[in-house]
Formats: C-alpha cells, structure tokens, sequence
C-alpha cells in the first residue's frame, strides 16, 4: 500500500456497517478528487488479491466490503454459526424469476413457474432479498416485486447486470439439447399410445 | 398401504420407473418441473415434444400420487387440462377453410415457450443458488466496536423497505383487539365520565374494588386506559383512595369516605 | 503472507465478534500445532506492519484483534455521524399508522398504539416524513398528520393508492396449494382420476 488516501479508504471500508460505496466515500472524503479515490480503490483490490490472505476486497451491491474468501468457510463455521440456510430450488427458481423479469407481478411469475408462489414470496419479502416496488398500472393494480440490495448483498452480486446472462444459460444448454435430439425413439410407442389410451375418448 | 404392490398391476407403464417416481415424489417444484423431468427422460427435444407421450405420463404420475394417498394440488391438475387440450387439438379434423399447421398453428407453441422459459430460469437459479453466500461460504467482519455504535445519529439516510411498513401495521393490528380499532372515531370512544359513574355505583355496593375487577369483563386496551384514567380524576377530586400492596402489585381502591377505612 | 495457515488465521481473526485468544485459535485448529499457529501469528503481524494500510492485527486484552490505525480517526468518525440511520419499531408503526389512516389526529395514533407517540410524530415531522394537514374540526382542535412527498420518495411509491393493502400483504400467507401436496389424503377413494376427475371432461 504506498499512498495514505488507500490507508484511510481501507480504514472506511473496515468500520462501515455494510459495503461501502464509491459515492459514499467521495461524499465523506471531499478533500480528494473521484479520480484519486477510484484509482486507489484500485490500488487496495489489486493489493489484497496479491497476498493469499484470509480476506478480500469485494465490490459487492453497489458498495465496496472486506469479505473472508470462500476457501476458508470450513473454518469459519467452526467459530461461527452460518446464518443463511440453503435456499430451497422453489426461492431460488422464484428469485431467479424476479431478479430477470423485475418489475413482475405474482401472476407472472406463478405463470412462468405454474405453480402457486404466494408462501415463497413471503418468505423472500421477509428475508429482504426481494422488496414491493409499487403497483402495476393495469386493471386490478397488483403488486409488483423486485429484487433488493440485499439480494446483491447476500449474492455477492455488484449490480444486476452481474447476474449471469441468460444467453449465457441458453447456450450452455444447446448442446446437450441437440445430442439428445438425434437419439429420438418414440415411434412404436408413439402409435400405441394414441390408439390405446386416449383419455379423452 | 403399500401403493406399490397395487400399481404394479393398474400400471403397467409405469412398471420399472416406479421406484424412481417415488423417490423423487416430492422433488417436482410444479407441473413446469414435472413436464422437464419427463421429457428429459424420455431423450425428447424440448421443441418437439410428442405430446401423447408426455401427457400419459403426465397423467400416470398424477394417478400414481393419488395412489400414494398424496394430494394432487390443483396446479398440477391445471397443467394436465392444459396438455389434453393440446392433444385433443392436434387430434381433431382440421376444418377446411382452415390453413394445415404451420408453426404459428402448433398447439404445442405456447406450451414449448413456457417450458423453455422455465427452463432458463431453473437453471439461472441453480447457478445464483451455488454462489458462495455471504452467511453461508463467505463472511463479512462481525465486530461491533462499542465505540462506533455508541455514536447514534438520526441524520443519515433511511433504510426501510415498503414490506416492512405494511407488515409493522399488519403486526399492530394483530396485537390490537379488532373491536378497539373500530372505534378509532373519539366519537364512539367510551367516555371518562361514563367510567366515573361506573366505578362510583361499583362502590357503593362494595368497600374495596380491585383494579382488575373494573375490566375484566372488557379487557381492551381502550377500557384500561379509560378506567386508568377515571381512577385519577377520582382521585383528584378525592372521592377515592388507592392502594397498591407492593411494587407492580394489584391496585386497590376504597371511597374516600368511607368510615371504617378512613384512616388507613 | 506465506503460509495457508496465516490465511485461515487471519479469516478467523477477521470474522471474529471479538478478540480471539491465541488459545482458542489453538483450539479451533486442532490439526495445526501451537507453535505453527503462533508463528503464523507473527507473520501476520509483521505483514501488516510492513504495509502501511488502514488497519493493522494488534493483541488487545488477551486476545487478537483487527483494529484501525489512530491515525485515521477523524475519517472513521465522519462516517459513523452520517452513517444511515434505521428505523425503530415504534417509528416504522406509528409510520404505518398514519400512511393507512390518514388524515389521523395523534390522540388516534396512541390509542391504537397504546402508547404516548409525541416524540416518534416529532421525529417523523422533522424527518419530513410525515407532514402536518390542517386541525380537526372537533372541541380542542387537534393536529390532523398525513404522510410527505418524501414519504412516497423514499419508499419509491408513484401515490399512495401504490400502498399495498393488508389484504395483498395477507394472501401471500395462504397455503400454496403446491405445498399441501405432501399432506395424506385420508378419504380411501381411488377413483380413476382420469375419468372423472379431470376439469376437461
């Protein structure tokens, strides 16, 4: 570390609450120019990525924080207790849904998910990760949900456009996809299936 | 009752996935996941899914979890509707004036783009789920220096989401009686002097009341107050003498006339 | 930093509430010996020695701990008086109350608080959260609150129709039917579901 302004920034980042971010600490600092207070938010993440340390710096929700490196949870939880539990398929399928298609109504995304989502949607409203933006202008006026800051937070996200792109997902399924195509075999079964065991006959 | 021994026999198509089924009975997140599971299985394309497969075994599952005595939710009997109308649809004569089947015209449409899109999202959730969690994989500095929560301020900006508001007032009015809270109008209140009076006939039938006998048979918020508030304007115009036995004790109290009473 | 082990001390020491004594790291990290652990200890020390950053390892009352340098102590405090300021309990009710009902008196805020609300309606005031709208017209005249601009502001409503209702906040808490699934059905009926059971038929 060579310039002092990285050793206060440091000493801001380490005594904030949450993550901390750039803005803030250009407000708090107005004895520095932005240039020098980013070009030194540089400086730290390059330092602490360059020692295998037990921590970090992270730009995470819009904010900078310290954060212990995964690696080391195992040892961690021998201390502390974790807090989050695992998410179950139905949160994350549902926050998936929000966080892509924000703003989004219930109906939407219990359409998208055909099922009921009303008990997850509470349970993700309490657990802060997805919040009430409003009401939808359209007949009926429902609500409309998105994500939080703690969503990002938790998810270790800086913003949302670091969420994986859905085009990522898609293309990492094609192929997959289209080897299972060539393999098709349903003919026989096909044919007797329609003849035999139509329930609506 | 063991369902398996009685499927064996009603369903011979399900003979050999059986075990499987029940194994991961609860596992289906929905009819969407259902439907994923199925043609996984069966090695079907995603955009070509051969709906008269797809819906016997839909259908089989559906019977295989009454069979098991489990309740088949609603949303998964809505799917099945939904995939035998497809079927019926792509069954049926088309009319003459009608174009034969083009792309647009697929039944299968609405259904392939559904399931496509849910497809992205389970997995997109798959991957957010397997981020190392703050929490969970990854910690933050817990330290609470006494020093830095010692300095309070009420300056900063707010942090409070709407949710929070709506479940603060959901959570008062849980607490608060429902007759009270109709009666938010002053109006309609219970009034001090009715309270006086009330009190002042109690006394003269009785020597000493407890304060817990004055609202035992209304014990809402409204009434302690009323009555609280009764008993020091009775007070003030010393028409009653309180008592209390011992620190946070029953309240007692005696007309300040009284004559065997007076001097205590 | 060198070793592995100075990292997954410095995680502990890192995510520690308090202090951690060199006996407990011991203890902790039962597969390293004592004399690894407090010479990786040293290291650490002397790492951060040697780096001239916002914050240093120092052992405090028997124990070790990550602490700010003094140097930095005007900064930190810049930050702890502006920092963001959470709402109480009685504030976010008292809050509630008037965003649900208003116009409202504060006679009618307390008697559904049950309890005196004169300092929380001052910080709300002064806050300008809640703002004041005229006296009522019964004997004594009292103050009639509603809630600001900035109310709606900050809690990103476009008017307070975009409130939600208790009655949306409550439907969430219906069981999904999804989740009833795993309930047993008691009733012995095995009716072929395909026959008579299927809302197409």
């Amino acid at each position: 570390m060579s310039s002092e302004l990285s050793a206060i920034i440091e000493s801001l980042i380490f005594t904030s609450e949450s993550a901390i971010s750039t803005d803030r600490i250009c407000e708090l600092l107005d004895e520095f120019e932005r240039d020098e207070i980013k070009s030194a938010l540089t400086e730290i993440v390059a330092c602490f990525q360059g020692r295998p340390g037990g921590f970090e710096l992270v730009e995470v929700a819009g904010g900078w924080q310290f954060r212990t490196r995964p690696a080391f949870h195992s040892y961690i939880t021998r201390q502390i207790k974790t807090r989050t539990s695992k998410f179950s398929q139905s949160a994350l399928e549902t926050l998936a849904i929000i966080a892509y298609r924000q703003p989004i109504t219930r109906a939407e995304v219990e359409h998208l998910r055909g099922v009921d989502c009303g008990g997850v949607l509470k349970s993700l409203l309490e657990k802060h990760l997805v919040r009430i933006l409003g009401k939808k202008d359209i007949p009926g006026r429902p609500l409309i949900y998105g994500t939080s800051k703690e969503f990002l937070d938790i998810f270790g996200l800086k913003d949302l456009k670091s969420l994986p792109t859905l085009k990522e997902i898609q293309s990492l399924d094609e192929i997959p996809q289209f080897e299972r195509q060539e393999e098709l075999q349903l003919e026989p079964e096909k044919v007797n299936l329609e003849e035999s065991q139509l329930p609506l006959e | 009752m063991t369902a398996e021994a009685l499927n064996r026999e009603e369903l011979p198509l399900l003979d050999g996935m059986h075990e499987q089924y029940s194994v991961h009975l609860d596992k289906f997140d929905g009819p969407m996941d259902l439907l994923l599971h199925l043609i996984k299985k069966n090695e079907l394309d995603i955009c070509d899914i051969s709906i008269a497969v797809i819906t016997r075994q839909y259908l089989d599952f559906i019977k295989l979890m009454k069979d098991l005595n489990l309740e088949v939710a609603g949303d998964f009997l809505v799917m099945a509707a939904t995939l035998l109308q497809i079927k019926s649809r792509q069954l049926l004569p088309l009319d003459d004036q009608e174009e034969p089947e083009t792309e647009e015209s697929d039944p299968r449409n609405e259904l392939v783009r559904r399931l496509q899109e849910y497809q992205l999202y389970k997995e997109a959730g798959m991957l957010i789920g397997a981020r190392a969690l703050l929490g969970r994989e990854v910690f933050a500095r817990t330290a609470s220096e006494p020093v830095l929560t010692a300095v309070q301020n009420l300056e900063g900006p707010l942090e409070v989401s709407l949710f929070e508001l709506v479940d603060a007032f959901r959570v008062l009015l849980l607490r608060i009686p429902a007759e009270s809270f109709h009666d938010v109008a002053p109006g309609d209140s219970l009034s001090i002097a009715d309270c006086i009076n009330e009190i002042l006939s109690l006394l003269q039938e009785k020597d000493t009341v407890q304060f817990e006998d004055l609202v035992k048979d209304e014990f809402t918020r409204e009434r302690v107050i009323v009555t609280f508030l009764a008993i020091l304007e009775l007070c003030r115009l010393k028409l009653i003498r309180i008592f209390q036995g011992y620190e946070h004790g029953s309240i007692w109290f005696v007309p300040a006339v009284s004559s065997d009473l007076a001097e205590v």
